[in-house]
């Protein structure tokens, strides 16, 4: 919540003016609010939601939303509102995670291929191309396909495809970088290329890996809504957002309220995290104007 | 019979950090044919002041004051009417001949644009001037088809080409933004010729921008130095690098090391001139260079220096400027 | 809240500009239908696959048998005029329709039949229901139009089993191309099949029969049970006759251009176990289970109240069907007593494997649910079919799993060695050979009754409900069939209302 | 350039030959056997073995891999275990479909997306500017499923005026055929578009800040005329670019697209193809659809040279 | 060490950059950058390389650095052929060689303050030195260039171009080096401040008797710090000498034309006649 970080003067320098610079922009407010929000709420959700998440109520399925249910009941009688709290840690930790993967792997690989050039490069490159050539959903279908449905597989499948797109964006920055005499300076120092790209390289493009984990982030709760519509996701009876469009898809005629809420869900989220990373794109470095 | 009059010129700029004063009270003549020299470092103004003429000064830009050019203040046309000034009677040549060109277009339709613009000329007429033109700035055919683009071209012979398109419309003022910083030596010669003889053959007035002393002695009858956002010298070109009076001029002139055609002994330092040019936010109330100056007493802190004439057509905005000689 | 979303959404949607075209409902002739179907034939021909999308487009159609099974689920004659059987129960002996013309125009006659049956009982056969000819010993043409089967063994419904859609009776010129151009015998011509949209089919002007109501019917393939709906209400189909969505059908019934029939199938829907788990193999366990489960809720929570419970595997409406649904009341109380007895009384975990049908999902998950209840944990795993028949079918690496099961009077599979349920008892298997050599009508269903209390007895399964036949169609159209004794969507008596 | 694209070429075909393998060995370890999944329960041994050799998946991997490869090179696709009719013929049905799915998708996505990047730039931080980027950021934030049911519940449940779905084939007629396509393109199109709409603003504005746009005004140019004049061919080359990434996300978009709508397309035939084991339909619909990305890009490459003069060679004169 | 021998010796350096191809079956192009440059300098000597752009004279200096390999030819820095060196007595040889560059804003990594930029040769090049004693090294280092030692917890933004360039500088004296590359030191600095940081390269030669190799573009400003100088022109050495010779009498027509064209106060300017 915006109100929590007050212009202390506990803040760093580089931070307040951050912050100073953030607080006026009105994008990157409600990008963070919206964020915050979703995060707290997948918090309280850990510890207490209106009702039990898994419990079914089959005489009260369907229900508009009322004062005692205030999102609905879904057709098991299961209450939206405490299913959608729930959803959002499922979506936070399997966008987290898989976005943990891509970042994790993609990132070292592009530095790599940025630093040592030559036949590595041309390997992750390729590497790169390939996967690019599979339309990702089609690969994470096929993906679920062997190893069966369920989370785990959905943030591996999701991971592999955010790993070329941190490859590719770690690589080019660096390649970029690498051309900068500072990091001639280091060669001259007598800096190896490891040490350099630990200490010059990571260090420069941190901010806009920062940016491109939450546009991926976003991404990957998009991804993540569409193989749980698919049914390919995260598995009954865990809540899912994208599971609960798919169930709802049905009674959109009876109980249009099922499949409004998690869409909009969905859609508050992304448009929140996307808000946020172009906020911190502008903060961080306002010369980044990556493509989107 | 003045071309040009810039009077009392403010350019501020908004910035994250409150409103900048890029620009106070900039003034100069310039006469039909004449040619002025504007010299400074980076960050005086010069460039601020060419863009504010040409009327393309930057969004966050506001200016106020009167650039009166054939008669009417530029700063007071609407948009529609400088876009008719532009190019036709108003014409500039850019520092980067790299970026100044689109790099997907041919050379022959950009020095043919203007003129389809302006003067409504067919596709045909005005490539047909086009090739005229890129002949008489020495990108000539069959060498160079004007169906080459940028990219095929070096740094000097895409300058040549920025002139052809300035030239197009025989426009009545040149202005040249360093137009040859950005290029070897050799080709900054034959550029700042070229820029010369097709001044005296238009009978153009030149404003030439630069931070080049050498280059302003060469190439202009009159001179203004810029610091900081103001005029600190004005004069005839030889007049002021007679008696450089202001202590700025003086210092940029024992500053460059190209200044003066003998060699310094062995050892002998170059005339620094020490600290750092004040950031525009933060600009002191009086004298601008008094924190760098080395003539600077106490009546220099209260009050910008009003400009002082020392001899017809030589002025100097200082309280105790340099009377004697330049020594050369 | 369900007309405010919708007008907003449409005057959202309107205001954004993205709305061309107008109003072009067209009014459906009234000779064709379009009819929607879940699931896709992978070919069409029955013979050679287990699909019942096959049956349920060509069955009665296009193809015919001997035999055919009427929406009453009763034996009637169809290529065979008449049929005569020897005393002893061994030989058929069926006489041919006369003037029957394939759709090709080539003539259809005994030898035919021979081919057919001979076809699909031959070594390299790969008719999916090669157990139906199990019993033949052979296939004899003494004359055209006659055709004598001598059995093996006496086969109760051996009648019945000639009705299915595996024992169609093909030509020989053109059975190798029925997978993509079936040629039959039935009141129908396939026209033409656009692959994953819709199949066909013409009125056959030459049919032998009483010549069918519609000119023309196009099945057409809708997967997504939401789609079903949308498809319906935008009446780009005129009927369903098996509707995907039971929740939809609420709002179907309260829609007067709509007809709702709920009919019975013979799909007994079955909580499987494995009764060889470590656990499951303990029966104390297994009526733990039946007694954990509430039917009522299972079929109110997944069918939306579609459904009729069952105690054993057997279909209600069958005269042979008893009640044993009080068997193994809902009682949760009893379910922990009884795992605690057989030493589960700190719990247990099972894995619950559901094959893709949004029936078995969500009963899958109402299931879950109870079983909790109970203290026993199950790990919800979705499979697609082919997993279901590698993993649960065929390597019987399962714990529970929920399915129905199609096939009419199927309860012989609990007397199959190495069937899933790994259900292995000598008791029941006697008793099933006896009743297939039983032929008296009272004998067989006491036999049956029997077979109910003993699966009910060993608590194989959790019987769940036996599948309900919903069906939603134009209010003008008349003559589909309510019940699915066997699958197909016989299309022959079917008509427009005047 | 020439030589560029050779290189382009036999990178392409190295990476065709590498997911061939690739999705070769997957289908190799996907669970499930294709003999059994067409029996069903009921089927015993020797039909299944029957089925199997019939299908040919009891020769040895290798002579699998091999005799597939053949065939793709010499342009035999294979026959459909399922469908039993050659996956040329499944592939020529559908695509008739998906094709200009694509095409109208991207047309439109094109149409909506560069004319309001343009007017975003060129009113930079205006109401306009503000309201397009608010599009934009509600437009990439929508699931294209989720957009899709909205559709048909306003357009063919509430006003009844565009079907909910399937496709009436093309000898329905034309405007029959595309009135079916309609929505399915809007729901493919719109999140397209939204990207695109913010990657042409963005890369306008970074051309409108290019030396030749000034000099272009200095000429005397209205800034709409530098814009147009100058601005625009420059900055479509990134566009083009997205072009042809969105090409790739098109195609998974189909996959969900053709689901909701139940439209028989190539992606509704892969996911079904997969659920059936009908592997060598998954197989080559794979290869060929990752075929097409790769000459989706080629294509790029070529806009490209059309594009930007410098990539088309030609050394310095003089 | 033999203190007799030259500094830094380069002999018969050639380096050619592959091109892309130009035809599939034909050996890619090359771009020869160094044509058999040869070139002694004497330890606290100057010795500039002018040329325009393009004429290998940034190539040179990175060779020389051995930061690019050449195809042919050897540079021999304290006596030792740099590219026969194994890595680790390359990198020891490297805190006698250091570089400062043409731009103040990219040299200096804007994401670490400027104690820890100049400290880096130090922690890179000399093992186990004592926190404290680096500490007093760089505030050392920075008084010796004009700066304070305050300044090493600042960030490289908050200073302007001059001084930046002399926190460059700084950077590359902290090793106490005898060889320093000044690749286009001045030329991105303002006439005023480019006279400060001169003046700056000169005194410290004196003070440490440094050996500068001097790349520049600026005919004025060589004149100011070398001793002699060296005229390259696509790759080849077309003429070296003592810098007053040179300057007063050039011998090559490249070098006369270079210098014809440097605009001069105080003379007229004269037609030249470009360099083809």
């Amino acid at each position: 919540m915006p109100g929590d970080i007050g212009p202390g003067e506990a803040l760093a320098p580089a931070w307040r003016e951050y912050w100073m610079r953030g607080r006026s922009s009105a994008g990157f407010v409600i990008g963070l609010a919206v964020t915050a929000l979703l995060v707290a709420v997948a918090l309280v959700s850990l510890v207490w939601t209106p009702y039990q998440v898994d419990v079914m109520d089959i005489p009260v399925k369907l229900q508009a939303p009322s004062a005692a249910h205030w999102l609905g009941t879904d057709q098991f009688g299961r209450d939206v509102l405490s299913r959608l709290m729930a959803g959002a840690v499922n979506s936070i930790a399997v966008s987290l995670v898989a976005v943990g993967i891509g970042a994790g792997l993609g990132v070292p690989l592009g530095a790599l291929a940025a630093a040592r050039r030559g036949i590595i490069e041309e390997v992750v490159m390729r590497f790169n191309d390939f996967t690019f050539a599979f339309p990702a959903l089609l690969s994470a279908v096929m993906i679920t396909a062997i190893l069966g449905p369920g989370a785990v597989n959905s943030i591996i499948a999701i991971g592999i495809f955010n790993i070329p797109v941190f490859a590719r964006l770690t690589r080019g920055a660096s390649l970029s970088l690498w051309q900068r005499d500072f990091v001639l300076a280091a060669r001259v120092a007598g800096k190896g290329r490891t040490r350099i790209t630990a200490e010059h390289i990571l260090p420069n493009i941190a901010s806009l890996l920062i940016v491109q984990m939450t546009i991926q982030f976003a991404l990957a709760i998009l991804a993540e809504a569409g193989l749980s519509y698919l049914g390919l996701g995260t598995q009954p009876p865990a809540p899912s957002w994208g599971k609960m469009l798919n169930e709802a898809q049905t009674l959109m005629y009876l109980a249009p309220q099922l499949a409004i809420f998690p869409g909009l869900a969905i859609m508050g989220t992304v448009l929140g995290l996307n808000l946020l990373g172009d906020g911190l794109r502008d903060l961080l470095d306002p010369r980044l104007r990556r493509l989107r | 019979m003045t071309l040009l009059s810039v009077r009392d010129l403010c350019v501020t700029l908004e910035t994250p950090e409150g409103p900048a004063p890029i620009l106070e009270d900039v003034g100069f003549d310039l006469a039909a044919g004449g040619s002025l020299g504007l010299v400074g470092e980076s960050g005086c103004g010069k460039s601020m002041t060419a863009l504010a003429v040409m009327g393309l000064l930057p969004e966050r830009a506001v200016a106020t004051g009167e650039i009166v050019f054939e008669g009417c203040n530029l700063l007071a046309l609407p948009e529609g009417a400088l876009c008719k000034l532009r190019g036709r009677r108003l014409a500039m040549v850019f520092q980067e001949p790299m970026t100044a060109l689109n790099p997907v277009k041919t050379i022959g339709a950009q020095v043919a644009e203007g003129l389809r613009w302006h003067l409504g000329l067919g596709r045909g007429e005005a490539e047909a001037r086009a090739v005229k033109l890129l002949d008489r700035v020495g990108v000539p055919r069959p060498r160079f088809a004007p169906g080459l683009y940028p990219h095929q071209l070096s740094g000097g012979q895409r300058q040549r080409v920025v002139i052809a398109m300035a030239l197009a419309c025989d426009p009545a003022l040149l202005i040249a933004d360093e137009p040859t910083t950005a290029l070897d030596v050799t080709s900054q010669a034959a550029i700042l010729d070229l820029l010369a003889e097709v001044a005296a053959e238009a009978g153009l007035a030149l404003l030439l921008i630069t931070h080049d002393l050498a280059v302003v002695w060469q190439n202009t009858r009159s001179m203004i130095v810029m610091y900081a956002g103001r005029v600190v010298e004005r004069g005839g070109t030889h007049e002021v690098f007679a008696r450089m009076a202001h202590p700025y001029s003086r210092g940029l002139f024992a500053a460059s090391p190209g200044a003066l055609d003998a060699v310094l002994p062995p050892g002998r330092r170059l005339a620094a001139i020490p600290g750092l040019v004040p950031d525009p936010l933060h600009r002191p109330a009086g004298c601008v260079f008094a924190g760098r100056c080395p003539r600077a007493a106490a009546d220099c802190l209260p009050a910008q220096p009003a400009e002082r004439r020392l001899a017809p057509g030589h002025a100097v905005a200082c309280l105790h400027p340099h009377l004697e000689a330049t020594p050369a | 809240m369900k007309q405010l979303v919708v007008r907003s959404l449409a005057a959202g949607l309107f205001a954004a500009g993205l709305l061309g075209g107008t109003a072009g409902a067209a009014l459906a002739a009234k000779d064709s239908l379009t009819l929607g179907m879940v699931l896709e034939p992978p070919h069409l021909d029955p013979t050679a696959g287990a699909a019942a999308a096959i049956d349920e487009v060509v069955y009665a159609n296009i193809f015919e048998g001997l035999t055919r099974i009427d929406r009453r689920g009763e034996v009637q004659p169809a290529l065979a005029e008449s049929w005569t059987i020897s005393g002893d129960g061994l030989v058929y002996t069926f006489r041919l329709q006369g003037g029957v013309k394939y759709h090709d125009g080539s003539d259809f006659d005994s030898a035919d039949v021979k081919f057919a049956l001979d076809r699909a009982m031959a070594e390299d056969s790969t008719n999916a229901q090669k157990g139906l000819f199990a019993p033949i010993a052979s296939v004899e043409t003494p004359d055209a139009s006659t055709v004598v089967i001598t059995l093996k063994q006496v086969a109760g419904d051996f009648l019945f089993n000639l009705g299915w859609g595996d024992a169609v009776i093909v030509a020989p010129e053109s059975a190798a191309e029925n997978k993509n151009n079936p040629i039959g015998t039935g009141p129908f011509k396939f026209d033409r099949w656009v692959k994953g949209d819709r199949v066909e089919m013409s009125r056959n002007p030459d049919y032998w029969g009483e010549a069918a109501g519609l000119a023309k019917a196009t099945i057409k393939i809708i997967p997504d049970p939401a789609a079903a709906t949308a498809a319906l209400l935008a009446g780009d189909v005129d009927a369903f006759a098996n509707f995907p969505a039971p929740e939809a059908l609420g709002q179907f019934e309260n829609d007067p251009r709509f007809t709702v029939a709920v009919g019975s199938t013979e799909g007994e829907t079955i909580l499987a176990m494995n009764n060889a788990g470590a656990a499951l193999k303990d029966v104390r366990v297994r009526r733990a289970l039946a007694h954990a489960i509430d039917r009522k809720a299972v079929i109110d929570g997944a069918m939306f109240g579609y459904g009729t419970p069952i105690g054993s595997h057997f279909a209600p409406h069958h005269p042979a069907y008893v009640d044993l649904t009080d068997r193994y009341l809902h009682d949760p109380e009893k379910a922990k007593a009884l795992l605690a007895e057989a030493g589960y009384g700190d719990g247990l975990s099972l894995s619950l494997k559901l094959p893709p049908p949004s029936y078995a999902r969500r009963s899958g998950e109402v299931v879950a649910a109870q079983l909790a209840a109970v203290g026993v944990k199950t790990e919800i795993i979705q499979v697609e079919w082919a997993q279901w028949l590698d993993q649960v079918f065929k390597g019987r690496d399962y714990d529970l799993t929920i399915v129905s099961h199609t096939e009419p009077m199927d309860i012989g599979i609990y007397a199959r060695d190495d069937y899933y349920f790994n259900y292995d008892d000598a008791g029941f298997k006697a008793l099933m050979a006896k009743l297939g050599a039983t032929l008296d009508e009272a004998a067989r269903n006491g036999l049956l009754a029997e077979a109910q209390e003993k699966l009910a007895e060993d608590s194989v399964n959790v019987f769940l409900f036996q599948f309900a036949k919903p069906g939603v169609w134009n209010k003008d159209l008349v003559g589909l069939w309510e019940n699915s004794p066997v699958q197909a969507n016989d299309l022959t008596e079917v008509n427009w209302k005047e | 350039m020439a030589v560029f694209l050779l290189q382009r070429l036999a990178a392409f075909i190295v990476t065709l030959l590498v997911a061939s393998l690739v999705v070769f060995l997957v289908m190799e370890v996907l669970p499930g056997d294709p003999a059994a999944l067409m029996l069903g329960v009921s089927a015993r041994p020797d039909t299944l073995a029957a089925l199997r050799s019939e299908m040919g998946l009891d020769l040895p991997a290798a002579q699998r891999y091999l005799l597939w490869l053949g065939g793709l090179v010499s342009g035999d696709l294979g026959t459909s275990y399922t469908y039993g009719v050659p996956v040329w013929e499944l592939v020529r049905e559908r695509i008739g479909l998906s094709l200009p799915l694509a095409l109208i998708a991207i047309c439109l996505s094109t149409l909506i997306a560069i004319p309001l990047g343009v007017l975003a730039a060129a009113r930079h931080n205006k109401p306009a500017d503000v309201g397009v980027m608010g599009f934009t950021q509600l437009g990439v934030a929508v699931p294209n499923f989720w957009f899709a049911i909205l559709l048909i519940l306003v357009f063919a449940v509430h006003w009844q005026v565009l079907p909910a779905g399937g496709f009436a084939g093309w000898d329905a007629g034309f405007w029959p055929a595309l009135k079916t396509l309609l929505l399915p393109a809007v729901a493919l199109a719109l999140p397209q578009a939204a990207i695109l709409a913010r990657v042409t603003r963005s890369s306008v504005l970074e051309t409108l800040g290019e030396d030749y746009v000034r000099t272009a005004r200095a000429k005397g140019l209205t800034r709409r005329a530098a814009l147009w004049r100058h601005a625009l061919r420059n900055a479509l080359i990134p566009v083009v670019t997205i072009m042809g990434l969105q090409f790739s996300f098109l195609l998974a978009g189909t996959i969900i697209i053709e689901n909701v709508f139940y439209l028989p397309g190539l992606g509704r035939l892969i996911f079904q193809a997969i659920a059936q084991r009908d592997l060598i339909v998954v197989k080559d619909l794979v290869i060929l659809l990752a075929a097409s990305v790769v000459a989706v890009n080629f294509i790029v490459d070529l806009l490209y040279a059309v594009l930007d003069p410098r990539l088309r060679g030609g050394g310095h004169a003089g | 060490m033999n203190s007799t021998a030259p500094l830094l010796q380069v002999e018969h350096l050639t380096l050619d950059y592959r091109l892309p191809r130009r035809r599939l079956f034909a050996p890619p192009p090359h771009h020869r950058a160094l044509d058999d440059v040869s070139l002694t300098l004497a330890r606290g000597e100057s010795l500039a390389v002018v040329g325009e752009s393009g004429s290998g004279k940034s190539t040179l200096a990175r060779t020389v650095l051995a930061l690019e390999r050449p195809q042919a030819g050897r540079v021999v820095l304290l006596g030792r052929d740099v590219f026969a060196l194994p890595a680790d007595e390359l990198r020891k040889l490297r805190r006698h060689a250091q570089m400062v560059f043409q731009d103040p804003y990219g040299s200096l990594d804007p994401r670490r303050k400027v104690g820890w930029i100049v400290a880096e040769p130090l922690d890179a090049l000399e093992q186990g030195v004592e926190s404290a004693e680096r500490r007093a090294r760089i505030a050392e280092t920075l008084q010796s260039v004009g700066l304070q030692s305050g300044d090493a917890d600042k960030f490289p933004h908050e200073f302007s171009g001059g001084q930046r360039q002399r926190i460059a500088i700084a950077r590359a004296l902290i090793t106490r080096p005898a060889l320093i590359v000044a690749d286009e030191a001045v030329s991105a600095l303002d006439v005023s401040v480019q006279a400060q940081v001169l003046n700056l390269l000169m005194d410290l030669r004196e003070r440490l008797g440094l050996s500068y190799l001097f790349i520049s573009h600026d005919l004025a400003v060589v004149r100011q710090v070398a001793d002699r100088v060296m005229v390259l022109r696509d790759g080849r050495v077309v003429e070296e000498g003592e810098v007053e010779g040179l300057f007063r009498a050039p011998q090559h027509p490249y070098t006369r034309a270079l210098l014809a064209a440097v605009p001069r106060i105080g003379v007229p300017r004269r037609r030249v006649t470009a360099a083809p």
